[in-house]
């Protein structure tokens, strides 16, 4: 006999969707036998728009794909081109980098974290976090004078010194933050409800990880250790001090537990930057020297960094002119997403929830 | 393939639910308190998440990338002389000069030998990059403050010159003007030295420039 | 026919406290919630805000309403009315104070006091979950029905707990009535602690608290109506006044579930220790007991909306696996101790 | 040069074309050839290139349309006899590899010709091949053969055009107009 399934429909508007994902579930009461996510819903054209336009004016575009974490993804694309055309980064303008970067991956784990407490039920534990998030805000704010979109850093350096209160204002902030993630820790990972809710839900093996081409937090709480900063080292992060978080199951819990400890390891990294920042002197260069006009010779590159959602790769090619002959974008959550009918097969439709919201898939950079 | 058996043991605390809940109670409520006796207190901003917005406002950062003003220089003549570098550096082209000739007479007006006859910013296409103020030679385009963009017709979100000088006298009066920023120091050229590791590899052959071909 | 007024004027008071405490209820949460989260919540209206429920309510009036096409009419309808009115009644057998002399009448501050109170309570808790199923068919949308099956499981299940909770407290008792419950919880247990059902029922409250949130759809229970996973649950068709019949119905609901609580484990309107009828006149005791009873009341209304904002969600067959694993055994051996000590003591 | 000895050494014949920018390498391969020239990549001890970061396609229409790039194409095109000289295959499927031992990337390109579109997929060996390959036909109209739901991924299924090739307008042709909603 044949059987029913019921056909739900999560999205493209949907309370727990984040952006305009699309999943298409079949269930079985409230197990789900099939799961086909559709994508696209944002799709911009952005490798499209590349093409038309210079070098330079890309960096603002590159904000909308993470906008959660608009940094990581100016400074990938940053590195891109200047690795493209062979040019040296000043080490003060890479700390500055590094120290935005990790503090856009704090609010990116925040987001994630946050969200993957609202979507299973506890609203509280996100606005304790998101208040800090909107101090981090803040500090860019004062860096360069935009919140969300930064069009953080030039091709050759950065645009600014940190402003003169950074440190200061770090300091303040520093011991909130870690309270405010303690608070989040002790609410939710030892509270039954919580630990039912994620340990074991949309587990995955490290093998199956590697051949759905994960990356970043989703790949080391399968239990791999790969960190872009380790093992590929760039912007001196090889000089820093700090751990690496790893998983063991692959699970909500895992995930959620990889990024939370992340947060710690950024806020390392950061006291170290800033001591290595004030060491230099005052008059270091920011920029390296860059025509004005810039021009790529043909040839074709792939650089890719750890953004706070895996590894965010561009590849471009360029071919003479001021403007990329092709680029290529490889998003992390896409190659994540793509796995999310095996993920969430023969589980139950709240878990389908939770596990979308701790892939941390960001729609603007899933489609592009 | 399939998924890996997930076996995780719960301390007892865990296991018996109330432990951690009335944990998390307490954690609750002693932030309800706080809050509770901040909302008591007179004031604007009490409570650390909010800003009653109409009434109370945030500080905005100085250099706060919000609606462009066209600069006046101490003499009270326009900067822009309608080069149109902004126009061209601008990624969502929202940008439209006409430029005119400074005529006989108009010098007092006009700081340079062109001035914009027509400048014109489509605020509903910029994406408030900075790009513009960079990319500006006399410094005559600034993103200043204003946030307050929305409006009820299309036509009202492009803002003209006379809007873009008004923001500047505006600015000018309440003292909110961008401080200026001291020029990004650059590298010489000689000294490209290695500043870190971009992106060491074990077998890339070193920083090799240009292309390399053969079997 | 003194009489028949007398009930009047009890139900007529009765249904406009309950609304009006219900509506408070809706700021009270939101306002709590606010602060717990560090916010403000509405403020803007009134002094604190507290005539936010008051711009809801003409919000709620005035919104177009609106029937999906698709929709089976009827029982898109009945659905909210459903469900309410068992909420409004179930209120009718509570004592919400002792007593009041009145023109040297005495009246009982109960609408009814009927000798079968707890079955009452029973069936009637047991009506709203009509309203859910119901709209939830009716409104012929995926998530609604989700939604309305998912509460008529836990209801079911979490049923029999709560039955077996009650029949605890009705061993140590022997009645039926709400209102000698009360009256058998005067004076003092063991000779130092108040002569509280919680006392002689500690893990039959537990397990009462913990069927009563389930029964009121509630956080860490609010699975029929989980905004993450099926969009509203039942009232996802839902607008204007019937989606406030719903909202308002839960508030009723939680008001009845603590005034319960407080009836069944907190001695109604007694104060530890102190006997207020040896030193307050007929009037003022009967104030000041309904006075203690609502304070009583409000703290369980109170944990309501403080256990809302700090605990998750479960999920659905963690729901189910917890009701029939864990408090139906809890609750038929807290049953068997209870029978065993009562005759024990006999 | 390490890696490009490995790699060549690897290969072998396989090889057509490799060449080295910046330190990444890119090796051409015969496009009948990929899910050979992966495997051995995959498998090779010194190698074991075991994870795929990308996949994508690529337009080289403009590019050779230029006179000097026309030329420079030229000695490369020695093994494929059936195309003529002055018309290399327009596209490009290029893969991005990556060893998890060494940390070691590399580029693996195949060309396709605009009259024969059809690839064979790689999604046997990772399945991270999935979507990119599904983005590629998308873009491109490359079609993988093998491919388990080669369907439209990002734009809707009845879009007439290929949108990331050169010829397709930056602005569109107006096809979401012709888009017909609900039932």
């Amino acid at each position: 006999m044949a059987q029913d399934y019921v056909k739900i429909n999560i999205g493209p508007s949907h309370p727990a969707m984040h952006g305009t994902l699309r999943v298409i579930a079949e269930t079985d009461g409230e197990t789900i036998i099939n799961a086909e996510p559709e994508i696209g819903y944002l799709h911009r054209g952005v490798e499209k728009l590349a093409e038309s336009m210079t070098y330079h004016q890309f960096i603002p575009v590159t904000d909308r794909l993470n906008y959660c974490s608009a940094i990581p993804n100016n400074v990938a694309y940053e590195m891109a081109v200047e690795k493209l055309m062979g040019i040296e980064v000043p080490e003060k303008a890479q700390l500055i980098r590094v120290i935005m970067m990790e503090l856009s991956r704090i609010s990116d784990h925040i987001v994630c974290v946050g969200i993957l407490g609202v979507d299973i039920g506890a609203l509280t534990p996100f606005f304790y976090l998101f208040i800090q998030r909107e101090t981090i805000y803040e500090m860019f704010e004062w860096y360069n004078g935009s919140r969300l979109t930064n069009t953080f850093g030039r091709i050759g350096g950065v645009e600014a010194p940190l402003f003169p209160g950074f440190e200061q204002k770090w300091i303040e902030f520093k011991p909130e933050l870690m309270k405010a993630i303690d608070e989040m820790d002790k609410l939710l990972t030892h509270n039954r409800i919580w630990m039912d809710r994620t340990i074991g839900t949309t587990a995955f093996s490290a093998e199956d990880a590697l051949n759905w081409g994960f990356t970043g937090p989703c790949l080391r709480a399968c239990g791999v250790k790969r960190d872009l900063r380790r093992d590929e080292p760039y912007c001196m992060y090889d000089k820093f001090e700090f751990d690496i978080p790893v998983g063991k199951y692959g699970d909500v819990f895992d995930r959620y537990w990889v990024r939370m400890i992340e947060m710690y390891e950024s806020i390392k990294i950061i006291d170290q930057a800033i001591e290595m920042y004030k060491a230099l002197p005052d008059d270091a260069p920011l920029m390296a020297k860059v025509p004005k006009i810039l021009k790529a010779s043909e040839g074709e590159i792939y650089s890719a960094i750890e953004s706070p959602n895996g590894e965010l790769g561009f590849y471009l090619r360029g071919d003479g002119s001021d403007k990329p002959y092709r680029l290529k974008i490889r998003p992390p959550c896409y190659m994540v997403y793509q796995a999310f009918g095996e993920l969430v097969n023969g589980e139950m439709v709240a878990d389908l929830i939770a596990c979308l919201s701790s892939l941390n898939v960001i729609a603007g950079e899933l489609d592009r | 393939m399939g998924k890996p058996e997930v076996k995780r043991d719960y301390t007892l605390g865990e296991r018996l639910y109330l432990v951690e809940i009335v944990k998390g109670l307490g954690i609750t409520w002693k932030h309800f308190m706080k809050n509770f006796r901040a909302s008591l207190q007179k004031g604007p901003h009490t409570v650390p998440t909010c800003w009653q917005y109409p009434w109370d406002k945030r500080e905005i950062s100085p250099i706060f990338r919000g609606e462009h003003m066209l600069l006046l220089d101490e003499e009270g003549r326009e900067k822009c002389v309608a080069c149109g570098m902004c126009q061209r550096v601008c990624p969502a082209k929202c940008i439209t000069i006409k430029r005119g000739k400074v005529k006989e007479g108009e010098e007092a007006k006009y700081a340079g030998k062109t001035y914009c006859a027509s400048f014109e910013i489509d605020l509903l296409r910029c994406i408030f990059c900075g790009l513009c103020e960079e990319a500006c030679n006399k410094g005559a385009i600034v993103l200043g403050q204003g946030y307050e963009l929305a409006d009820f017709s299309r036509q009202a979100c492009v803002a003209d010159k006379k809007r873009l000088i008004g923001n500047f006298l505006r600015a000018k009066e309440e003292g909110r003007l961008k401080p200026k920023r001291p020029p990004v120091p650059v590298a010489g050229a000689k000294d490209a030295k290695a500043a870190g590791p971009q992106k060491a590899k074990s077998a890339g052959g070193g920083q090799g420039k240009g292309l390399k071909r053969g079997v | 026919m003194e009489a028949w007024g007398v009930a009047l004027i009890k139900v007529v008071f009765i249904w406009a406290w309950t609304l009006i405490i219900a509506t408070l209820m809706t700021w009270v949460e939101r306002r709590g919630s606010a602060m717990i989260q560090d916010r403000l919540g509405p403020n803007v209206c009134g002094p604190f805000g507290i005539l936010q429920p008051l711009a809801d309510g003409i919000k709620l009036f005035t919104k177009e309403d609106i029937v999906p096409e698709k929709a089976k009419k009827i029982l898109f309808a009945l659905g909210p009315i459903m469900f309410a009115l068992p909420a409004f009644s179930a209120y009718a057998v509570i004592p919400f104070g002792d007593k009041i002399v009145i023109g040297g009448k005495e009246i009982i501050l109960q609408v009814a006091d009927v000798n079968i109170g707890f079955l009452y309570i029973m069936a009637i808790g047991a009506m709203s979950v009509y309203g859910i199923v119901v709209g939830g068919w009716g409104s012929n949308n995926k998530f609604s029905i989700l939604g309305g099956l998912r509460s008529t499981a836990q209801l079911i299940s979490y049923e029999v707990p709560f039955g077996l909770a009650l029949l605890s407290v009705v061993i140590i008792y022997g009645t039926f009535s709400l209102r000698e419950i009360v009256l058998h919880q005067q004076g003092t247990f063991l000779g130092f602690l108040p002569n509280w059902g919680i006392f002689k029922q500690p893990l039959g409250f537990i397990l009462f608290i913990v069927t009563a949130y389930c029964e009121a759809n509630r956080v860490p229970f609010d699975l029929p109506e989980a905004e993450s996973e099926i969009v509203a649950g039942y009232h996802t068709e839902y607008g204007s006044m019937r989606l406030g019949l719903y909202l308002f119905g839960e508030y009723v609901n939680m008001y009845t579930l603590s005034a319960l609580m407080v009836t069944l484990y907190f001695g109604g309107w007694h104060i530890p220790y102190i006997d207020m009828s040896k030193f307050l006149g007929p009037v003022a005791y009967g104030i000041a007991s309904f006075l203690v009873f609502f304070l009583k009341t409000c703290f369980f209304l109170w944990l309501f909306v403080w256990v809302r904002w700090t605990v998750p969600r479960f999920r659905y067959d963690q729901v189910m696996s917890l009701g029939w694993k864990s408090l139906i055994p809890l609750a038929l051996l807290n049953l068997f101790i209870t029978a065993f000590l009562v005759q024990l003591t006999i | 040069m390490q890696l490009l000895e490995r790699i060549k050494g690897c290969l072998g014949g396989l090889i057509i074309d490799i060449s080295e920018f910046h330190g990444d390498i890119a090796v051409e391969v015969d496009r009948f050839k990929i899910v050979e020239a992966l495997t051995r990549l995959r498998d090779d001890e010194s190698l074991s290139m075991n994870f795929l970061s990308d996949l994508f396609g690529l337009d080289n229409k403009a590019f050779y349309e230029k006179p000097k790039k026309k030329a420079k194409k030229g000695d490369a095109e020695g093994e494929e006899e059936e195309k003529p000289k002055e018309l290399p295959p327009r596209f490009e499927v290029v893969y991005l590899l990556l060893s998890l031992k060494t940390n070691e990337r590399m580029m693996v390109k195949i060309r396709v010709p605009e009259d024969d579109l059809e690839v064979s997929s790689v999604t046997s060996l990772y399945k991270a091949a999935t979507w990119p390959e599904r983005e590629a036909f998308d873009m491109f109209g490359i079609r993988f053969k093998g491919h388990p739901n080669l369907k439209r991924l990002l734009m809707w299924d009845d879009f007439p055009a290929y949108p990331l090739r050169k010829d397709y307008p930056l602005e569109g042709r107006g096809e979401e107009r012709s888009l017909v909603y609900g039932d």
